[in-house]
């Protein structure tokens, strides 16, 4: 089980890592963007952790919806709305409750994920942040129709997110700041899709 | 990195509290959120123009709020499109009963900030809708990609609708002008120098000595081509054509054009390529009705220019002709 | 050396068509030899102001020639006074039989050439007076020198000296308001980088990636001193210190503030220094009745800026706030 | 004596040796000025050579008259109106002449200088072409007296204008642009004197 602290962790772990990644993501976003993904994540978790802990939600749906509704005032740009829309529908199936079982784990991230697909309206294969996404949903759904533990599935989800990522390299972008540049574009790992598997990352650390 | 800054991270607020100083007859700030009213704002009984982006692009938009322009602008972090709450609160801070249009540059972050807002508004009973600028023809068009960027037309769009609604046109009507500009309206830019984001600390890509990158966008996104530099008449006819035949631009045509510096172009600069331009426009029949030669759109720093064309017919420029009296553009009062 | 330029010999007549064909409604151009004049000249009955100096520091003087400003400006090739025989064609194309005012920045180059054609015009019957600006308190005045070097004064002074002159004021009236307004204006300049003259093809002098030179010209001529680069706050403190404590402007004092960018500063940093600018004042007990920021009197792509103070009376004032019709500066109408 | 064509010479002369010193002249110029004295000089002789060239000049007068105006015309800067201001004043000095005997050369030069002088209001030890000229002035005062020829007065010319060249190097300016830099003009050899013994050593390999 996940408990309400261990989400919270989960918020904390990620204002340390994109804090610690705000370059290496700006990077990213030089070579085929403006060069702002790292410096928007960083600021956006930088005042979601600390929403959190100026007024401590007393359950999970709360604290992702202080979680996204915080996303959405800071961060700006394409990555605030996608991430904001993440937490907002991760929030509303967690509504009142204070742990996830992996069921629970599995619907937060089924739902948060399908929010993100229908905002962005990006498929696989565009070289959004849904390349790896997509994957990490459809492990999450096989590991737990197996019965597979939160750590299993999330074991199972950072693996393919890390896949997912990687197969950005080569494309060429169809969606996103990265599009304008066509051909361009090829040969460069998408800033989005590497944040989120450090978002991956940071819950299988922290809710298994 | 050499700024004229106190700290990276302040930038945004800092120049807002200049702009709110040098202007308090023209403009009103507010912080939390940010956005910029115009200083009598509400209007009642006007339809509100409401527009917003990434900051480094002054004066767009802040210094295009005032009479006959903008009634508010939301400054997002340097490149970085600015939050539903800011939209939220300048529409409301604004809307004057008639409903309230909102101007979008097409980024995805934009457009995903602004369709949050709108949503938030109408909720409210605001009347909202939005018109999303899409005039880079340095970007192929397609349905499968997130489509072209919204670059110069956006000011040559503010200007005409800002002037529309304060004529007192429906907010259908001042859609539809901005609409139609959009569809009339075409630009190119390219760049001697990269910028440099304040919180980035370095410049977003490096050119050689010798290499200018042409297609460039507003945030320094690379452009369709890098290439040796060439001589202001080489570059303008090059991008000229980009431009002219996206359209197309046909013999009689009349145009409002804009050549527009990037941030760090002198003007002695400008009015060399806008002397070129003209002389292509002579040869290809085009007529240019109005025109500004000035930095109306930056991208900090950078050094470069913008080519916008819009086809204007006398409706347009009449409203062009209008009185404007904001911070960046100012006639007729 | 990456402009966008034509050929480094030819940027002052490209430019010039540039104006011709941007601004026929406001000015007309004489390539041989080589002035503007404004599209109404020679304005019957009226003081005709006239003035002129090297090219790089667009809009100054050309853009600032149209109704309520200047009659006439020359301009020489880059960062070069201008030669007589241009200063009197200009002066006869816009005599209009009540005396002509040359207005000369302090430069020996640019007064021995105005010298010169004032003598050529006294010659053939036309009055001239000339006044010379010289406002720059980074440059030790003395009696035994070239004197003080004529700096941002110089638009202010164009601004309402035009005005007088419209409002029918005779030379001498004309002269006088010109000699106060260069009594109680002071400026000074810092550049982070250093523009490049055209002709000369690199950079006129080197600075560190972490200093600044502090007192700089408006041809890049070195400054009081060079240092490590400092916030926004404490440079506007350091110059505000300089030029108030020169004249000295004092508590209580009305004043007309110029945040002039050098060509490559961008408006957001501008704003930011104006920011700064206004705590100085508040503090200091100067009240701003008006003010400009933005790119005014430049020097090509050079990043800086530089500040400029005048102590305005009523009547200042009220010739400020006159209608003005210039590509550069434009109110009122 | 100097005849017609000689003086014609030397201005063809100027021009070539202003066009090869382009480049030293701006160097000079960028130190402690604004970078353009070589290139205001050589654009100036090459009009003046030009100009002679379309209407040639019928006496040493009306010669030194057309270099004067062209050069007014031309140069700009504070080095136009001066050598404009040489030319002009020897010009007046030479009205009708179409030789030049050693008072005439002297005349020439001394009427030439002064006005310079006049007009720029400079004295020696100002760091100006001054400390080229005033020096140059009196040598051919003393070496005419004593009944010298034309090369000898001219070698004495320019020997003493190269002293006076070198004597700029140490000096703070208190004219000219070079005046705004106060202790920073020190060190630096002055390109107005500089192109003064151009001048004066042009005239002695073509007016002797
Ligand atoms: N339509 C979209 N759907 C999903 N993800 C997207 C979309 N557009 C952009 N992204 C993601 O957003 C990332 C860029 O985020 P960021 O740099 O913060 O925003 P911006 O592009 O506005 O500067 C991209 O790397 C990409 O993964
Ligand atoms: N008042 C003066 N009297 C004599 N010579 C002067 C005076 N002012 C400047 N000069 C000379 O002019 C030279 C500079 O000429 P130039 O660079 O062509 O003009 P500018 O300084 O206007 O750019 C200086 O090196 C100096 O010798
Ligand atoms: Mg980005
Ligand atoms: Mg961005
Ligand atoms: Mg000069
Ligand atoms: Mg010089």
């Amino acid at each position: 089980m996940a408990s309400l602290e261990q989400v919270r962790a989960w918020i904390d772990r990620l204002e340390a890592v994109y804090t610690e990644n705000k370059e290496y993501l700006t990077e990213l976003d030089s070579a085929i963007g403006d060069a702002d993904h790292g410096i928007n994540m960083a600021r956006g978790f930088i005042a979601a952790k600390q929403a959190l802990a100026e007024n401590p939600p007393a359950d999970i749906g709360a604290l992702l919806k202080s979680v996204s509704m915080t996303l959405i005032k800071t961060v700006g740009g394409a990555s605030g709305p996608l991430y904001g829309t993440f937490f907002l529908k991760a929030a509303m199936t967690c509504t009142g409750q204070t742990e996830l079982d992996a069921e629970g784990i599995e619907k937060l991230f089924e739902d948060g994920i399908n929010g993100v697909k229908q905002r962005g309206k990006a498929v696989v294969g565009d070289k959004t942040m849904i390349d790896a996404w997509e994957p990490a949903l459809t492990a999450i759904k096989d590991t737990r129709q197996n019965g597979a533990s939160i750590a299993e599935i999330l074991d199972a989800a950072v693996a393919a997110a890390e896949q997912g990522r990687d197969s950005t390299v080569p494309l060429v972008a169809r969606k996103g700041r990265a599009s304008y540049l066509g051909e361009r574009s090829k040969d460069h790992q998408d800033p989005g899709a590497t944040s989120t598997v450090l978002m991956l990352t940071a819950a299988r650390e922290t809710l298994a | 990195m050499k700024k004229l800054i106190n700290q990276a991270d302040n930038v945004v607020v800092d120049a807002l509290k200049g702009m709110e100083a040098a202007h308090p007859d023209l403009l009103k700030v507010s912080y939390d959120p940010k956005y910029i009213v115009r200083a009598d704002a509400p209007v009642k009984d006007k339809v509100a123009v409401v527009s917003g982006g990434g900051s480094g692009h002054e004066p767009l938009h802040g210094g295009f709020v005032g009479r006959g322009m903008l009634d508010a602008a939301c400054p997002g972090e340097v490149f970085t499109s600015p939050t539903p709450d800011q939209m939220e609160a300048a529409t409301k801070a604004v809307s004057g009963g008639k409903g309230v249009l909102h101007i979008v540059k097409n980024y995805t972050g934009d457009v995903l900030n602004f369709e949050t807002a709108a949503d938030l508004c109408q909720a409210e009973g605001i009347d909202v809708e939005a018109v999303v600028v899409d005039d880079d023809v340095a970007v192929k068009d397609s349905l499968y990609t997130a489509g072209r960027r919204g670059v110069g037309t956006t000011v040559l769009m503010e200007k005409i609708v800002g002037a529309a609604a304060e004529r007192g046109k429906s907010l259908k009507e001042v859609a539809d002008i901005a609409r139609k500009v959009n569809a009339q309206g075409r630009s190119m830019g390219m760049a001697l120098t990269s910028c440099t984001v304040p919180s980035a600390g370095k410049p977003t890509f490096e050119l050689g000595a010798d290499e200018m990158e042409v297609g460039i966008g507003i945030h320094g996104e690379p452009g369709r081509e890098r290439m040796k530099v060439k001589t202001a008449r080489e570059i303008v006819e090059m991008m000229s054509d980009a431009v002219i035949s996206d359209l197309p631009y046909k013999s009689g045509d009349e145009l409002i054009v804009m050549v527009n510096g990037m941030g760090g172009t002198p003007l002695i600069e400008l009015y060399i390529l806008y002397n070129e331009f003209a002389q292509v426009a002579k040869a290809k029949g085009l007529k240019i009705s109005r025109k500004l030669v000035g930095n109306y759109i930056t991208s900090l720093e950078m050094q470069g220019f913008s080519l916008t064309l819009l086809k204007a017919d006398a409706d347009m420029v009449k409203l062009w002709d209008d009185p404007v009296l904001t911070p960046g553009l100012r006639w007729g009062v």
